[in-house]
């Protein structure tokens, strides 16, 4: 109590002493911190490539390989490893025998309450999605986030039609969001009762990604499938 | 007899007579009309939802007044409008158990927790219907046609519910003119609308019934006309200007003032004493807020239906214009405000 | 990843996802300072002020540290350039101007460790906004906090004057009507998409 | 390499807190006696104002500063009061304990009545309704303001709706001397034993119709007592505290018992002459 | 000036209750008999007691000085009745305070016959000989407040006054006093407003009166002496039209600030009746004895419009009127403002404009008290626009400071329009007469600090 | 921060229960100071992830974790930090613990960590832990500290505990993922909403203030 009646400021040595017990504990810090980074570092990279991996075998069936690869200039795709760069990226995905089975692509949109990221597989040949899951979202639990559960909903994602036009750049159908129990076409998407918020934010980011990334997908599917043949071949 | 002991208080010695009872009775006895609408044009389903509100909400006030040790205060009739409004806001297939709760809740977390009556600060009613609404929002927005046959003979399969469990949802459901256009792009007529003839809220459907129980209260001086006029002009002139601008994506300004809850929603909810301002001004204020929140939700936000959320943002204003808008005091210069 | 129109990036962060009554980020000055009008402004004004500024900061921070390779010191680096940069504006605002100190300075120290701030730059760092964004983005979080405190100061004064349960009187109060905000605010759902 | 840069960015950057602290440190401290905050921390904590200051912490810069000697609080136990002048080396200064009270003795046992108030129960409130509707217009209107008053829990309502002052508890704050619209209160030391419960000023038995306790202006106290000690001043007898008061004799003869002996143990002690008042119920209004 | 007779504006928010005015408006004012002991305190005026200049014992004339001004503010007393000074002695009053006063006990009604004194010539005396002419005559407000006229009248150095305001609007329900004054007095009436004009300096005079009493207003425009420069103006009927500053709005348009008197908007407003009895004592020099009392309510069996000695006992009035057996309240004055009586040994005073008694069926208070739903009824009426909503809240939680600084409490005078018209029963004008108490009390002691 | 606890020492009820001021020092923290229910501290956290028990749990730990081991290391400094610069220190402590926890969470489950989000790194800012190295950890024995961080943390953990079962429960149907009703069971998402949250700590609050309301009566 009473050794703060002293002035606390005058004496040079107790600036230095603050310094040192600043700079002191900074470095322990940086060292704790360095040291938990680097011993963690490698598991969390695997677990999150696991992760992703997961993702794109799940929109992806019955594929045991992918490989990324990403938008270069020129519309044209070049095989990558590590991470690339995010918006510019596609990953292919092989059957056990080597085959291109799709490509799954991320996409984000607005939702009913932040923005939703998705994953979705897409079947260049049978000009299809084959698969969809959801990455991230704020939606009302128990209500848009039906959008990740729904085995209804999820259903209109194995095998919804997004065909290209004649052009080749466009699309002939957008897909499409529309209300419960009145799909009628094979690039409409049905949407959830009580959740048509979040079930139109899905087909909007499906629409406006596929109407992006088919045409760019059907123009180098020659790119994906070779490089499939050259890992085959290793 | 002279010499009897006089009685003194204070000035004056006389009263008008018109009591809070009295007002509080005549606001359901306006409700009335739309409730036996209600029953009519949906049936014994919606009868029950209506009983299974006012009932919680009436033994609910009770058994709080009992608990805190405070007299009863059900006979002031505040708690059988709470009832009867949140019964008029839900959909006429609600399963009775969610009426229930939400009867409940209403009564609970909308007024005994501020103190009971002239001390909610939200209107009770509508503070139950947003917790059912964010509790059961598949069963709140699942709708059910007007006028199907058998309505007096049956209950809808949805209202028996075993208490904490799913609803079973019927075959037969319907849009709401609001859902309808906010989906769907389809505007329902506005004749329709105003007559009841639509898919709604047990309460909501029949605009002409609740405004006659809107003037009945008016001309009593039991409501101040002042907010269901502004609000109504403010959703007239908003959405008059975006149709003006657009007759295609903007709805016109009729159908707006017709559909869902802004009737019900203007001439009952908004104009709950308590938790509206008090000065003139500051009521039109209110009402424009409410208005333009009504019109920003429908049109822009996520929900087809926006009332509700706009009366309850108005409510947590309210305090607010209360002290902005204070009357000018006799004598106090015209620039001067109370702080 | 699709842009976010900067009139998004603000309805979101003041209305949809109100920082207090969504992520219930800065509840304990929401608690403690919600209960008379004034304070509630001059919180609000403060806190908003101390957001853009840590908002500031925290891009600068975020820039270096990825091109120097250690973005795994980016936690320790925001909460420690936050407080000191708020310590320097508190004592630049005491010497150039008395007034606003007085009005401001007062919550300055309390802000410091406010979740809202350290959490506005590990947002806006997470969502990988640009500078102009990352503005929009605190002033938004700010406006939202703001709106919630003051909606809240307001009831608050009204309730002072009402027969709460005792029971019920005091932070439980506050947090009912807090969640039923939050309610209200549910509302908001879905604007600007 | 991670671990260098790590280390020198962290290095710099606490080292660059460390200077502005150290800077900050020098130009902003401000000194405040840190013995405020432990006499502050001493005191009851009761902000009553008792002392003459807005509250304690205000007290405890007084007593620091010496403006102020611990005895002025009369909240705080002896050994409290003690510990401070102890810890600041000064002297006690004790005051003499004074106690709240109440120059009225007409509970609804003995007082009649005039009207039927009906209102805002609160005494302040009756007072202005013509006086309230207590037959005498100086007596106790038994609402209770006072009761409300007091912080302390001092002031009890007895079943005679009259208020009872708890010596121990009463700190002498002044609250219920304001909250009486009577003025029936005031702050006497508790030495002051010999007591005139009443504040009637009209003379007369007729008083005893409105109050069987009230004092008739008979003046027999002020025959009785030794040497000037009592004085009758506008029909009331006045006990002149200056002088030795500490005697029984005046109230010995005074036949409604309106001037007493607080005492200690017995209570209130009242004379031999005194009409005993059996009554238990309540004597009701003035006319049917 | 008739030009702007048809502009019926009158003042904001206001309530309508009841009139009961049928009762005794076509009643004629009739002499009361004289009360064998009449009581007199010295405080019947605001302001200091009158100072007591005879002594016990002994015999007054009608008329004669009892006490003089205690001071400017102040006016004295004279004898209502011929008779002894029985006893110098406290009295009880309306307020429930004890004051000093004189018993006095009447000589046989025979001698009765009062006392000249100086007259004052309105043609020669200046205004401030007619103002101690006044203030000689004991004459204070007859209205109820019972202020000193003659302070009231001083204009005060650097203002001036233009207009001088009649009030003959008695919008308490009940009461006709001022009606009856306005039909049987108007001789007298327009005799005070040139002793008035030429006090105040005021170029003219208007008579304000309620619609409810045309042919008071008729009466009056009619008699309007040749070349006075008078008009009457009719209001329509409203509470509390009666309220100086009402009245003010309502006939001129002018707001008097807050705080502040009528003159600060260069106006004196009067009482009908004061006027009348200024006219009727001021040409003889003769002090105040006896006023206009309407003796009404359900309660009272002979209800009329009596002229009664000042000091009357109040229970030797409703002996004489005859009072149903149930006798509940009586009140001095009307029913909106007036005093509740709790002891009927008080006597008629200067200020007593009228005597409503109920019997117990007729007293209609509502048992139950609810909580303030803030249905704004309050705020619709107030007539000096408070939000008595707000201030009862703030009351209740005793707020009193808040009360004062933010919401305007002190403005508020206590018309009773608020607790009226409220729904919920709360007795808002007791809260704001305690509140405002509380405050005096807190600023004198702040004062004083 | 903003909520200064004043240390009762061994007075009061429990004090002189409890002979052992050690015990004392766990105890305090579970119940009698609980810092949620009691003292309301550290309510983002609270709120923000108790929407699951288990995620309410998890974050309880690491709390709890981080609350220990910087109290051991304030309380082992303490004679080593100079007075003007320990709040800063602190922090820095403070986030370096916080840090370290992030990466061992991500490490364990990347799921976890993405349902924890942010509040992770937010828990520098909670002023639990910050207000014990203040006023407890920087004046007190490693001993000591570690009892009272345990004891704190522990608390702590118990009452998110406390809130997120009952809103999983109730919003879910389900405790710690396991269903715990009949399947149609109707979920009261509310309950998992913030508002619910909000809804759940007031409810919480409201029993406490009940429980020494009666306390205080008998």
């Amino acid at each position: 109590m009473t050794e703060s009646k002293q002035a606390p400021i005058s004496a040079a040595g107790n600036s230095l002493k603050m310094l040192q017990a600043m700079v002191g504990i900074g470095i322990i810090c940086a060292l704790m911190i360095v040291l938990t980074f680097q011993g963690t570092a490698p598991i969390i990279k695997v677990k999150k490539a696991e992760a992703l991996e997961k993702a794109i075998f799940k929109v992806l069936p019955g594929i045991d390989k992918t490989q990324t690869f990403q938008l270069g200039p020129n519309d044209s795709f070049a095989a990558l490893e590590g991470e690339g760069q995010e918006g510019k990226v596609a990953y292919a995905g092989y059957s056990p025998n080597g085959e291109l089975v799709g490509v799954a692509v991320e996409a984000s949109g607005q939702g009913y309450a932040d923005i939703i990221r998705i994953l979705y597989g897409y079947d260049p040949e049978k000009q299809q999605v084959v698969g969809f899951y959801v990455l991230e979202s704020k939606e009302t639990p128990g209500l848009g986030d039906k959008i990740e559960k729904d085995a209804a909903f999820l259903a209109n994602f194995s095998g919804l039609e997004v065909s290209l036009a004649d052009d080749q750049s466009t699309l002939k159908n957008k897909p499409v969001t529309v209300k419960h129990g009145t799909k009628e076409n094979p690039w409409e998407i049905d949407a959830i009762t009580g959740a048509t918020i979040s079930s139109r934010a899905i087909g909007d980011i499906m629409g406006a990604s596929t109407e992006h990334w088919a045409p760019l997908i059907h123009k180098n599917k020659e790119a994906f499938g070779l490089k499939a043949n050259e890992n085959t071949q290793k | 007899m002279l010499n009897r002991t006089l009685n003194i208080s204070t000035s004056p010695h006389i009263v008008k007579g018109l009591g809070t009872d009295d007002i509080m009775q005549n606001v359901v006895w306006a409700l009335l009309p739309v409730a036996i609408f209600a029953v009519y044009s949906f049936g014994i389903s919606a009868l029950m939802v209506l009983v299974a509100t006012t009932a919680a909400c009436v033994l609910t006030e009770h058994f709080l007044c009992r608990f805190s040790k405070k007299e009863s205060t059900i006979s002031d009739w505040s708690a059988a409008i709470t009832g009867l409004l949140l019964g008029l806001t839900l959909p006429p297939n609600f399963p009775v158990w969610m009426a229930f709760v939400g009867g409940v809740i209403a009564i609970a977390l909308g007024k005994f927790i501020f103190g009971g009556l002239g001390y909610n600060v939200f209107n009770p009613a509508l503070v139950g219907r947003a917790v059912l609404q964010a509790a059961f929002p598949v069963a709140i927005t699942t709708w059910y046609p007007a006028f199907l046959e058998g309505r007096f003979s049956a209950v809808s399969s949805s209202t028996f519910t075993v208490p904490f469990m799913e609803p079973t949802v019927d075959a037969i459901t319907g849009a709401t003119p609001l859902s309808a256009f906010k989906f769907d792009q389809v505007i329902t007529p506005a004749s329709d609308l105003a007559l009841g003839l639509i898919t709604g809220s047990t309460g909501e459907t029949c605009a002409l019934l609740i405004l006659l129980g809107g003037i009945y209260l008016a001309a009593r001086k039991m409501m101040n006309w002042r907010i269901p006029v502004a609000i109504l002009a403010t959703v007239y002139v908003l959405s008059g200007i975006l149709h003006l601008i657009d007759t295609q994506a903007y709805p016109p300004p009729l159908f707006m003032l017709f559909s869902g809850g802004l009737m019900l929603g203007a001439v009952f909810m908004a104009t709950d004493m308590v938790a509206s301002p008090i000065t003139p001004l500051g009521v039109v204020i209110y009402g424009f807020i409410i208005g333009l929140l009504v019109v920003v939700i429908r049109i822009w936000g996520g929900l087809p239906e926006g009332v509700m959320y706009a009366i309850l943002l108005a409510n947590a204003i309210s305090p607010h214009i209360d002290n902005w808008i204070q009357p000018r005091v006799y004598g106090t210069s015209k620039t001067a405000k109370a702080s | 990843m699709k842009e976010e129109s900067l009139w998004y990036i603000f309805i979101n962060a003041s209305l949809i996802n109100n920082f207090v009554l969504a992520y219930f980020l800065g509840i304990c000055p929401f608690l403690g300072v919600s209960g008379k009008m004034e304070t509630a402004t001059k919180m609000g004004g403060a806190v908003t002020f101390v957001m853009l500024i840590s908002s500031m900061c925290a891009f600068a921070i975020h820039a270096l540290l990825v091109a120097i390779n250690a973005t795994f010191l980016q936690l320790i680096s925001f909460i420690v350039v936050i407080a000191s940069t708020v310590q320097l504006v508190e004592m630049f605002i005491k010497k150039m101007s008395p007034a606003l100190f007085r009005a401001l300075g007062i919550f300055l120290p309390l802000i410091t460790t406010n979740c809202a701030i350290l959490a506005v730059a590990l947002f806006q760092t997470n969502k990988g906004y640009g500078f102009i964004e990352s503005l929009v983005y605190a002033l938004g979080a700010g406006a939202g906090f703001t709106l919630a405190l003051v909606l809240m100061a307001g009831l608050r004064e009204q309730l002072e004057f009402a027969d709460v349960p005792g029971i019920v009187k005091g932070t439980a109060l506050t947090l009912l009507v807090a969640g039923i905000l939050s309610l209200s605010f549910m509302g908001f759902a879905g604007l600007g998409s | 390499m991670t671990i260098l840069i790590a280390l020198a960015a962290l290095g710099g950057l606490t080292l660059l807190l460390a200077a502005m602290l150290i800077l900050a440190n020098k130009k902003l401290y401000v000194y405040e006696d840190p013995r405020i905050d432990v006499v502050e921390d001493m005191l009851p904590h009761a902000n009553c104002g008792a002392c003459g200051h807005p509250g304690c912490r205000p007290f405890a810069e007084a007593l620091v500063s010496g403006k102020a000697l611990p005895g002025k609080c009369t909240v705080s136990s002896d050994e409290g009061r003690v510990k401070i002048a102890e810890y600041l080396g000064i002297a006690l200064g004790a005051e003499e304990k004074r106690v709240a009270r109440l120059a009225c003795a007409g509970g609804i046992n003995v007082a009649l009545n005039r009207a039927r108030y009906q209102g805002i129960q609160s005494c302040q409130a009756a007072a202005l309704v013509s006086g309230g509707g207590k037959g005498c217009f100086w007596g106790c209107l038994g609402h209770g303001d006072c009761e409300v008053a007091c912080d302390f829990d001092a002031i009890t309502m007895n079943p005679f709706s009259l208020p009872v002052v708890d010596v121990d508890k009463c700190t002498a704050c002044g609250d219920c001397v304001v909250a009486c619209p009577k003025d029936l209160f005031s702050l006497q030391p508790a030495s002051h034993r010999l007591w005139v419960n009443c504040k009637n000023l009209e003379a007369g038995d007729e008083i005893l119709e409105e109050c069987q306790v009230g004092c008739t202006a008979c003046g027999k106290c002020a025959m009785d007592a030794p040497g000037g000690l009592i004085t009758m001043i506008n029909n009331l007898p006045v006990v002149n505290y200056s002088e030795n008061h500490n005697t029984q004799v005046p109230i010995q003869r005074c036949p409604t018992g309106a001037i007493v002996w607080l005492d200690d143990e017995e209570g209130v002690v009242k004379g031999k002459e005194a009409k005993k008042i059996v009554r238990k119920g309540e004597r009701g209004m003035g006319y049917s | 000036m008739g030009l702007f007779n048809f502009r019926k504006s009158t003042f904001k928010h206001g309530v309508h209750p009841p009139e009961h005015k049928e009762d005794t408006n076509g009643l004629p004012i009739r002499q009361f008999p004289f009360a064998p002991l009449i009581i007199l305190p010295m405080s019947q005026h605001i302001g200091a007691p009158s100072q007591i200049v005879v002594r016990e014992g002994q015999e007054v004339a009608r008329g004669q000085l009892l006490a003089k001004a205690g001071g400017y503010v102040s006016v004295p007393l004279h004898a209502p009745i011929s008779g002894t000074i029985r006893k110098i002695a406290n009295v009880p009053t309306i307020s429930g305070k004890m004051s000093v006063g004189i018993y006095l006990e009447a000589f046989p009604a025979s001698s009765q016959e009062v006392m000249e004194g100086t007259p004052i010539d309105v043609e020669t005396a200046t205004a401030g000989e007619i103002l101690q002419g006044i203030q000689d005559a004991g004459i204070v407000g007859l209205g109820g407040a019972a202020f000193p006229t003659h302070v009231k009248l001083k204009v005060p150095e650097g203002k001036t006054c233009d207009v001088l305001m009649i009030n003959g609007i008695e919008c308490e329900p009940y009461l006709t006093t001022d009606h009856r004054v306005m039909l049987e007095q108007a001789e007298d009436i327009f005799t005070g407003i040139k002793y008035l004009l030429k006090a105040t300096g005021a170029e003219r005079a208007i008579i304000g009166i309620e619609a409810n009493k045309q042919d008071a207003a008729d009466h009056l425009e009619n008699s309007i002496p040749a070349g006075a420069p008078v008009s009457v103006q009719v209001v329509p009927v409203k509470y509390p039209q009666g309220s100086e500053k009402m009245l003010i709005t309502s006939l001129l348009g002018r707001e008097v600030p807050s705080g502040g008197l009528p003159i600060d908007v260069n106006v004196v407003v009067v009482n009908v009746a004061t006027t009348a009895e200024i006219g009727r004592l001021l040409p003889h020099g003769r002090g105040i004895q006896e006023r206009v009392v309407t003796i009404t309510g359900p309660g009272v069996k002979k209800k009329g419009n009596y002229l009664i000695p000042i000091g009357t006992p109040l229970r030797y009035v409703l002996d004489q009127v005859g009072v149903d057996e149930q006798i509940s309240e009586v009140y001095m004055g009307g029913p909106m403002m007036g005093v509740a009586v709790s002891n009927l040994d008080i006597s008629i005073v200067k200020g007593t404009s009228g005597i409503v008694v109920f019997a117990e069926k007729d007293v209609k208070r509502p048992e139950k008290v609810y909580p303030c739903i803030k249905c704004g009824a309050c705020v619709d009426a107030c007539p000096i626009s408070l939000n008595p909503s707000k201030l009862g809240i703030l009351a209740k939680f005793e707020a009193y400071d808040e009360m004062a600084e933010a919401f305007h409490l002190m403005d508020c005078f206590e018309c009773g329009s608020c607790s009226y018209v409220c729904p919920s029963h709360i007795p808002l004008v007791q809260y704001f007469r305690l509140s405002k108490s509380i405050v005096r009390k807190r600023n004198a002691s702040k004062q004083s600090s | 921060m903003s909520n200064p606890i004043q240390d009762k020492g061994n007075t009061g009820f429990w004090g002189s229960l409890k002979d052992s001021p050690s015990t004392d020092e766990f105890i305090k923290g579970l119940w009698r100071d609980n810092p949620v229910f009691v003292q309301v501290l550290g309510m983002c956290p609270t709120l923000a992830v108790s929407n699951t028990a288990i995620n309410a749990l998890a974050m309880g730990l690491a709390t709890a974790f981080v609350l220990l081991m910087s109290n051991i290391l304030v309380s082992s400094l303490r004679n080593f930090i100079p007075k003007q610069v320990r709040i800063a220190s602190y922090i820095l402590i403070i986030a370096t613990f916080v840090t370290m926890t992030d990466y061992i969470i991500q490490a364990i489950s990347i799921d976890l960590h993405k349902a924890l989000g942010a509040f992770i790194s937010l828990i520098v800012v909670n002023c639990l832990i910050l207000s014990r190295a203040e006023a407890f950890a920087s004046k007190n024995t490693i001993g000591k500290s570690v009892l009272d961080a345990l004891g704190m943390g522990i608390g702590f953990t118990f009452a998110l505990f406390c809130l997120g079962a009952v809103r999983e429960l109730l919003g879910n149907g389900s405790l710690f993922g396991v269903p715990f009703f009949p399947d149609n069971f109707q979920e009261w998402i509310v309950m998992i909403l913030p508002a619910g949250g909000f809804f759940t700590l007031a409810i919480w609050l409201i029993i406490f203030n009940a429980t020494k309301a009666k306390k205080a009566t008998t």
